[in-house]
């Protein structure tokens, strides 16, 4: 053959030769010992401490969970009363509150405009110095203020101590809690003297109210109000939820009926229903002595706009025939009279109902450290405009950064020479003190506080502290050995705290004669003692102008401020709680108001349009969201928003303008099912519709078996809150990036477990209704997703998993659009986890790359745990025992998880439940997990 | 009469050599164009090897889009090649002689650009190998229950068989072409005519042979776009759950092929000079081939359209209605224009007639076909079962400039082809031409 | 058919287990003392957790911490200038490094505890380590190797059992 | 390259090419050579050649396929048997078409091998004189080991040229 050689046909054999020799090879890795061997750790395997989340006033207890010194997920306390083994989002998110880049690194001093990195040493003898010099011939300081959030512990005593030490003024010590309910707090005071909040216990009433209270949120105490509230749900005759506000919000699409009432308008409702459940003409049995006071004290009634006397007749009568009830209210964001009066009129319905003592009780909440009046606050201002503050040290209080601007935080100080910010972040007003001392995380920090009466909660560090931090109370205790400061013997706060403790739980009865009883209460995180409800007794004097009441507000729209379960639009929130989207609107990344569908088109405003929202205080610019649930005249803007600052307080008439501009909202999911029914709601004590048109269950081919255990979940929507605490327990558990506001603009989020919903219009307004539905991997029997993998990435384990093999995944994304449930997540990007986000990655979980499909896992390697601990001991995993990441934190309980081959075992009976059905069932796919239809209302 | 056959032939050689000195600017000026097309692709896909798929318009649900549609264009347009050639020939179509050398190749180079995809939109393309069953140490095949892996199979057996087929067509021509020639060129057209010298004995096997390749290649057109279209069947995504996709694939792919390789002939006939053995009666033969295609198509986009409506409510239905009047119902509107109503326009003699009109339509055939694909993958991924995660999908310009890229490797090789080998099966049209001339004697007598 | 099929694949699986190298192993030289398990666990007898004192509960074997070191070396052998490198730096704080002989990819979680507790030796994997003055690298470690003995023993061959 | 003296003849004409080769027959010559730019069917009958043996290569190959095709996906599937699906491990409509396919390659090897070692094979045992005409306008019919009488067969036929080949 002319041409064609045996060289040429070599030189193409060579050529591919060479390719396949190609391999990459690593550099040899060093390994380095430890000196010496820490005691109690071995590496590999995790350790657990017991100790307290203060990322609210709740205080409920966690179990952080430690690998090689860095705690890598926390979860509730089981031994706690108030948290009972589950968290909320924003506990769960403390952990990135942690690990925040933006975190303090070490004390800073102000020289010349700037803060600059001091020494510890020298900061504080810096600091002592000029106190020293600032003190009077009585060794005082006149104009010494000590601005602290709220620390009922040996922290509050430390700072209360070291104010009257220091400082002269009788309230040297202001206490302030952007959040706390001081409306509530006041009508207390003022009705049964006792300045506290109540405690909830609704899991024995059977039908709450809530005047706009965000009770399911933020208000109170979320968590242990989840489980209360739905442990009267999922049963025929279930606790009913009836929601009053001009919005609703997540709290409100758990209720069974909707009171949309005027912005503003609360009052008046709960005012007229105070004024039909006194009325004699309702016979409403049972009436307390002082009714006819009452009766006497009410204002005249006032006509109702948004809402219809016969609909407070109807609540009427629905709450004196169903006892007991409870009556929530109001929200954080009422204030002065009118909040102060709105209060006041829940609690005495609540009175006459006779629901003190049973699901509201009074006497529990701790009196320690409350936060002081606004009034207070607002002398220390005025004060510190005068010039008469001269040292202002802060404790994690941040008035320039919360307050609205009409405050004129800035100005006053401007005013003050000397500021001292103990905290943990530069925010708004560290930037303007003197010396920045950051103090420990609550994780990093020992101390023991008592969240409410007859119970102390005992606080300890999961890890050693991560930058060159000092505890607060420990600085102060220095100075104050540094100024040898009267009445402060104490040198090391742990030991003051130690002491502390030991003393109060001695007094709850408490056993602590070794050391080892000791060491177990520091193990089980909480003493609880047992203290009586006490039921309150009403002053009637002042009755009369506390009940003061306004006209109903003009037409025109008006600012309402909500609360989300996350913290979507808050700027100084971690990554999880803004990136996981707001339950109701879809919303991540950033603020938004919202406006009736009405209003909007009214004002030819769509979403995505940016708005200018101006009032009596300030303007702001907002992106305009349209609302399916929002009253006519409500502009509803989530409190967590800093623009609110400049708008002032809500409840004031707000004037909108387009500016033309639109914002790109970053929104996620279609608030319509398309009737599609995924979400199913049934009549009370109906069952849900079957598939029609197909057998259940019937396969070509024979269903395989699961020798051992076939994981399942079942999921009741009737006791879904829509919290997301699963979904930010999920990307903690499972090493799930944070990708941003672009990414969740183009759909690309990365959670494995979803809360989708869907708005069901009703004929009105009132009648629309939000359904849940958390969704994750189905982890089929016969999932489509796995025969379509060329590669064998994905299938199905021996004990029903759908498996998802991240290493051998090449992106080929066919699973992902095969998948009818939308369960599967790509990774478009690297993750990426600025530092020292990365020290909370899970390390028992691959950290996936770029071009590799994720899902859920059922958290196998919690199943691989539980597996391995009973094989240990010899001895079958128990039910219960496995419990996924989004299972273990539902504070409402509503998921269950276990082995379905154990007929005996929870998810077994729960999956049998007849209001059971499968997602989708008509595609066949034999999913593991069984949702309970919700129960609607009365059907 | 034996000097007028000779003649014949002689000319037949001459028009060939013609052919492979084809315009130099012009032709220079395209292989540029197409290189720089393919320098874009290759820049493009290294951003997403680099950065993720990020760079695409792909998001959660919608995980096809263009490059998937460019898949099944490429494989589509690999189709004509081997039906004109082997199905005609098996029916003994005469018509076949003039056009179905460029139409192999144009078939090979579709499938070696069709090939490409399947990889370019892989998340983790470095590991592409692993979808091919090879010993290694992990224990560990691949699915062959999964329809990708299918693909894998049913694309490299179409190549390799194309491939040959193409080759052994070239052989005597090649030959021819190796003895006309000196040095490099001689060395070259040496290496495709494997030592052909024309015996007898030689044309013995090659006639078997060339039979046999036929038989193979028959079928096989037929189950490779069967295969691609069980990517989308098998599944259980609405708009793609369908028992009538593989007919209704195959006739498309037939369609775009046909149209395409009407697309290339004219402009090259006009720039080869080849009309005389190009005649019109061949596109008049080939525009009947696209009206029977089209409407094959047509009536399996009302079938599927019916079957969907008379489903009643359900995923189904709102798929397909979302397709028709969704975000992208423009590219739906304008694929029924191109696939259906434009080629009905080939009924009319005139049309068919005026290779001008002919173009048109053709071209209009393909975007409409590439508009097809890209409906079918993208707007039922758009609504899938969940409406909470009903989405819509933009193409991004790498997706763009990688489309591009594909239609610049298909061009560069198409180009060098025409350069280098003749673009016509010489020696069929000898036989041919031996016929010709037998006929006018007979006529003379 | 299908039987002759399932005899013969194993038979192209295992054909060229050796054709995939992967990363070259990190060798032994390069130490920073002349550390000699042939010494310690095979002329001495000291058992493997003794140093290695997590693997029995614990995913993770563990390295003897320099203390652990020291315990004997406070008394044995003090002239071998390696053990006197060893005081030095335990003296100084310094922990001493050794280059990484045995390692599997991030992607694949091993558990020391489970292995033991079902009896597999050390030897099975990392070779007679006891004859060995420089260590070296016995198996390649790679997914073919642990799939051939799990096979062997009826272990699990789920690849959730390793992969997560 | 092997060689034999013979006479060659060279034709315009396919149909006076075919008288050649048959008068050739008649004449005794029972190994009659020829080379052609395209298998002139008259040329090709007058030669009588037996049918080709690319069919049963061809057929040995596919038969190999569809063995290989089997064997590859079955026994893979149960060397390492993983559940996909609830799908039967052994899924055998699924595997036809890998079967098909991999028929098809085989056979479409074997068949394109077999034609060029057919080719090869006949260019080895049976010379036959290479000329560029024969591959572009030209017939040509040579008769290994002939003599006088044969070109004058030759000529009769219509040989546009004779030539003995030594």
């Amino acid at each position: 053959m002319p041409g064609i050689g045996r060289r040429f046909f070599l030189k193409v054999v060579s050529a591919t030769g060479v390719a396949a020799a190609c391999s990459p090879s690593h550099a040899p890795e060093k390994l380095i010992p430890l000196l010496n061997p820490p005691e109690n750790l071995v590496p590999g395997k995790p350790l657990f401490y017991r100790t307290v989340c203060r990322g609210c006033g709740a205080g409920c207890g966690v179990t952080a969970r430690s690998r090689e010194g860095r705690v890598v997920k926390l979860e509730g306390n089981p031994d706690d009363p108030i948290s009972a083994g589950a968290l909320c989002a924003r506990g769960q998110a403390e952990l990135q509150g942690l690990y925040a880049p933006d975190r303090l690194r070490g004390p800073l001093a102000r020289q010349g405009d700037e803060l600059k990195p001091l020494p510890w040493a020298a900061a504080l003898a810096q600091l002592g110095g000029l106190l020293g010099k600032l003190r009077g011939s009585d060794g005082r300081i006149a104009g010494l203020r000590l601005l602290s959030r709220c620390e009922p512990g040996s922290a509050g005593a430390v700072q209360r101590s070291f104010a009257s030490a220091l400082g002269a003024a009788k309230n040297a010590r202001v206490v302030f809690e952007p959040r706390d309910l001081a409306s509530l707090r006041a009508a207390n005071m003022k009705l049964f003297g006792r300045a506290e909040l109540p405690v909830l216990a609704l899991s024995r009433a059977r039908s709450v109210v809530s005047f706009g209270a965000d009770f399911l949120e933020t208000w109170l105490s979320p968590v242990e109000q989840a489980r209360g509230l739905m442990a009267g749900r999922g049963e025929p005759d279930r606790t009913r939820l009836t929601w009053i506000s001009p919005r609703l919000s997540m709290s409100g699409a758990n209720a069974d009926t909707w009171l949309c009432t005027a912005p503003g308008e609360e009052l008046q409702v709960a005012l007229e229903l105070l004024r039909w459940l006194l009325d004699p003409v309702n016979q409403v049995a049972a009436l307390p002595p002082e009714a006819a006071a009452i009766r006497a004290a009410l204002p005249p009634p006032r006509p109702l706009r948004g809402v219809s006397p016969e609909q407070v007749a109807h609540l009427g009568r629905e709450l004196s025939l169903r006892r007991p009830s409870a009556l929530l209210g109001p929200p954080a964001s009422a204030s002065g009279a009118e909040g102060r009066a709105l209060a006041a009129a829940v609690q005495l319905c609540n009175l006459v109902l006779g629901n003190f003592g049973k699901s509201m009780q009074l006497g529990l909440g701790s009196e320690l450290d409350a936060p002081s009046p606004e009034e207070d606050l607002y002398a220390l201002l005025e004060e510190a405009r005068r010039g008469e503050v001269t040292v202002l040290l802060l404790h994690r209080a941040d008035p320039l950064g919360k307050l609205p601007a009409s405050a004129r935080v800035e100005e006053a100080l401007r005013k003050v020479p000397l500021i001292v910010s103990l905290g943990e972040r530069l925010d708004a007003t560290a930037r303007l003190a003197h010396f920045v001392l950051p103090d420990h995380h609550a994780l990093e920090s020992f101390g023991d506080l008592e969240p409410r009466k007859g119970m102390l909660a005992l606080q300890q560090p999961v890890l050693s502290p991560l930058w060159d931090t000092r505890a607060s109370s420990q600085v102060l205790l220095d100075l104050a050995a540094a100024l040898k400061l009267p009445g402060i013997a104490d040198k090391d706060f742990r030991e003051l705290s130690k002491a502390r403790w030991q003393a109060g739980a001695k007094a709850l009865g408490a056993k602590l004669d070794t050391p080892q009883a000791q060491r177990d209460v520091q193990a089980q995180g909480v003493v609880v003692g047992h203290v009586e409800a006490l039921q309150p007794a009403l002053k009637l004097d002042g009755l009369a102008p506390l009940l003061f009441t306004k006209p109903s507000p003009a037409e025109g729209l008006h600012l309402v401020a909500f609360a989300t379960a996350l913290a979507n639009a808050d700027p100084e929130a971690p990554g999880w709680l803004r990136e996981v989207p707001d339950v109701l609107t879809g919303v991540s990344w950033s603020s938004w108001a919202e406006l009736s569908q009405a209003t909007a088109q009214r004002l030819g405003v769509k979403t995505g349009d940016l708005l200018a929202l101006s009032t009596d205080q300030g303007k702001a610019e907002l992106a305009a969201l349209i609302s399916p649930a929002l009253h006519d005249d409500a502009v509803a803007v989530p409190q967590d928003a800093p623009e609110l600052r400049a708008l002032g307080t809500p409840g004031r008439a707000v004037r909108l303008e387009r500016t033309g501009k639109t914002f790109p909202l970053a929104l996620t999911g279609r608030a319509s099912q398309e009737g599609r029914d995924l979400a199913r709601v049934i009549a009370e004590g109906g069952a849900p519709k079957r598939e029609q048109g197909h057998e259940q269950g019937r396969t070509l081919v024979a269903p395989h078996e699961h020798p051992q255990h076939r994981w399942a979940m079942s999921i009741d929507l009737d006791k879904c809150t829509g919290c997301q605490a699963c979904v930010v327990a999920c990307y903690a558990e499972n090493n799930l990036p944070v990708v941003g506001p672009q990414a969740a603009r183009e759909g690309r989020l990365m959670a494995w477990l979803r809360i989708q919903r869907s708005v069901e219009k009703g004929a009105s307004l009132e009648a629309s209704r939000v359904a849940l539905l958390p969704s994750l991997c189905q982890h089929c029997d016969a999932a489509p997703c796995e025969p379509v993998c060329p590669v064998y990435a994905t299938y199905h384990t021996p004990e029903g998993l759908n498996a998802q093999v991240y290493n051998r995944c090449i992106g080929t994304r066919y699973c992902a659009n095969n998948c009818p449930y939308d369960a599967r997540v790509f990774n478009w990007e690297d993750p990426v986890f600025v530092e020292p986000l990365q020290m909370q990655l899970n390390p028992d979980v691959s950290v996936r790359s770029k071009g590799v499909m994720e899902k859920c896992t059922f958290c196998v390697q919690r199943i691989r745990f539980a597996e391995g601990t009973a094989r240990d001991e010899g001895r079958p995993v128990r039910d219960g025992e496995v419990t996924p990441a989004c299972v273990q934190t539902c504070p409402a309980q509503a998921l269950v998880f276990g082995d379905a081959k154990d007929p005996k075992s929870r998810v077994a009976l729960a999956q049998a439940e007849s209001r059971g059905y499968r997602l989708l069932e008509e595609v066949n796919t034999l999913p593991a997990i069984a949702y309970q239809a919700r129960r609607g209302g009365k059907g | 009469m034996s000097a007028a056959i000779a003649e014949r032939m002689r000319s037949l050689d001459q028009t060939t050599e013609d052919a492979l000195r084809p315009p130099r600017y012009g032709w220079a000026a395209l292989v540029a164009v197409s290189l720089t097309c393919i320098a874009i692709g290759v820049y493009s896909w290294s951003l997403i090897i680099r950065f993720g798929m990020q760079y695409t318009g792909l998001n959660r649900p919608v995980g096809w889009g263009v490059l998937i549609t460019d898949f099944v264009f490429w494989v589509g347009i690999a189709h004509s090649g081997t039906l004109i050639s082997a199905v005609l020939f098996l029916f003994r179509a005469r018509f076949r002689t003039a056009v179905y050398r460029a139409a192999e190749a144009m078939t090979v180079f579709g499938v070696m650009t069709a090939g490409l995809f399947p990889i370019i939109h892989l998340g983790r393309p470095w590991y592409a190998h692993w979808i091919l069953p090879y010993p290694n140490q992990r224990h560990l095949q691949i699915n062959f229950r999964s329809p990708l892996v299918w693909d894998a199979f049913a694309i490299s057996t179409y190549f390799c068989v194309s491939a040959m087929f193409l080759l052994a067509g070239l052989m005597p021509d090649a030959a021819a072409l190796r003895d006309g020639s000196q040095g490099l060129r001689r060395r070259f057209y040496a290496l495709f005519a494997l030592g052909w010298r024309g015996t007898a004995e030689e044309w013995r096997h090659h006639g078997r042979a060339y039979l046999f390749f036929a038989a193979f290649a028959t079928p096989l057109v037929i189950s490779v776009h069967s295969v691609v279209s069980w990517d989308f069947a098998v599944s259980i995504v609405p708009g793609w759950h369908s028992t009538l996709f593989p007919p209704y694939f195959v006739a498309g792919a037939i369609l775009s092929g046909v149209a395409m390789v009407i697309t290339l002939l004219i402009p090259i006939r006009r720039a080869m000079k080849l009309e005389s053995i190009i005649t019109l009666d061949h596109f008049d033969m080939l525009s009947r081939l696209v009206i029977l295609t089209s409407l094959i198509l047509t009536y399996s986009y009302s079938t599927e359209f019916l079957l969907a409506l008379r489903a009643g409510p359900g995923p189904e239905r709102d798929t397909l209605l979302y397709r028709a009047t969704g975000a992208f119902w423009p590219f739906f509107w304008l694929m029924v224009l191109g696939n259906c109503v434009g080629p009905l326009f080939l009924f009319f003699k005139r049309v068919r007639g005026s290779l001008v009109g002919l173009f048109f339509v053709c071209v209009l055939v393909n975007v409409g076909m590439w508009l097809e694909r890209f409906n079918i993958v993208v707007s039922s991924l758009e609504h899938n079962r969940v409406p909470f995660d009903w989405g819509t999908y933009h193409p991004r310009l790498v997706e763009i400039g990688i489309t591009l890229g594909s239609f610049g490797w298909f061009f560069f090789w198409f180009l060098l082809f025409l350069k280098l080998l003749p673009a016509i099966s010489v020696s069929e049209l000898k036989e041919d031409a031996h016929h010709a001339a037998l006929h006018e004697a007979a006529h003379a007598a | 058919m299908t039987r002759l099929g399932a005899l013969l694949a194993p038979a192209l699986l295992s054909a060229a287990a050796g054709c995939q190298a992967g990363a070259a192993p990190a060798t032994a030289d390069s130490q920073e003392v002349a550390f000699s398990h042939k010494t310690h666990a095979g002329d001495n007898q000291i058992g493997c957790t003794v140093c290695h004192s997590y693997a029995r509960h614990s995913p993770n074997a563990g390295l003897a911490p320099t203390s652990v070191c020291i315990g004997c070396h406070k008394f044995v052998s003090k002239d071998k200038p390696g053990v006197q490198k060893l005081t030095a730096e335990f003296a100084a704080g310094r922990p001493l490094t050794f280059a990484r002989v045995h390692r599997v990819p991030d992607h694949v979680f091993f558990s020391h505890e489970r292995h033991l507790a079902q009896g597999v030796t050390c030897k099975a994997c990392h070779g007679d380590v006891a004859a060995m003055a420089r260590d070296e690298k016995v198996h390649d470690l790679q997914m073919g190797f642990c799939m051939d003995c799990h096979r062997q023993k009826q272990a699990t061959v789920d690849c959730l059992a390793c992969h997560k | 390259m092997l060689h034999e003296p013979g006479v060659l003849a060279v034709f315009a004409d396919p149909l006076q090419a075919a008288r050649a080769v048959r008068a050739a027959h008649e004449a005794g010559h029972a190994d009659v050579r020829a080379a052609m730019p395209a298998p002139f069917p008259e040329v090709m009958e007058a030669m009588a050649q037996k049918k080709s043996i690319i069919g049963a290569v061809t057929l040995g190959g596919a038969s190999v396929g569809i063995c290989l095709g089997l064997w590859l996906t079955i026994g893979t599937s149960l060397a390492l048997p993983i559940s996909v699906g609830g799908k039967p491990v052994v899924a055998l409509p699924a595997f036809l078409v890998i079967i098909f396919e991999v028929t098809v390659l085989i056979g479409g090897l074997s068949n394109f091998l077999g034609m060029l070692i057919g080719a090869f094979a006949a260019r080895r045992k049976s010379f036959m004189p290479h000329d560029p005409r024969f591959l572009r306008d030209r017939i040509g019919v040579f008769l290994p080991g002939a003599g006088e009488s044969a070109r004058v067969l030759l000529r009769a036929a219509g040989a546009e040229e004779v030539r003995d080949v030594a």
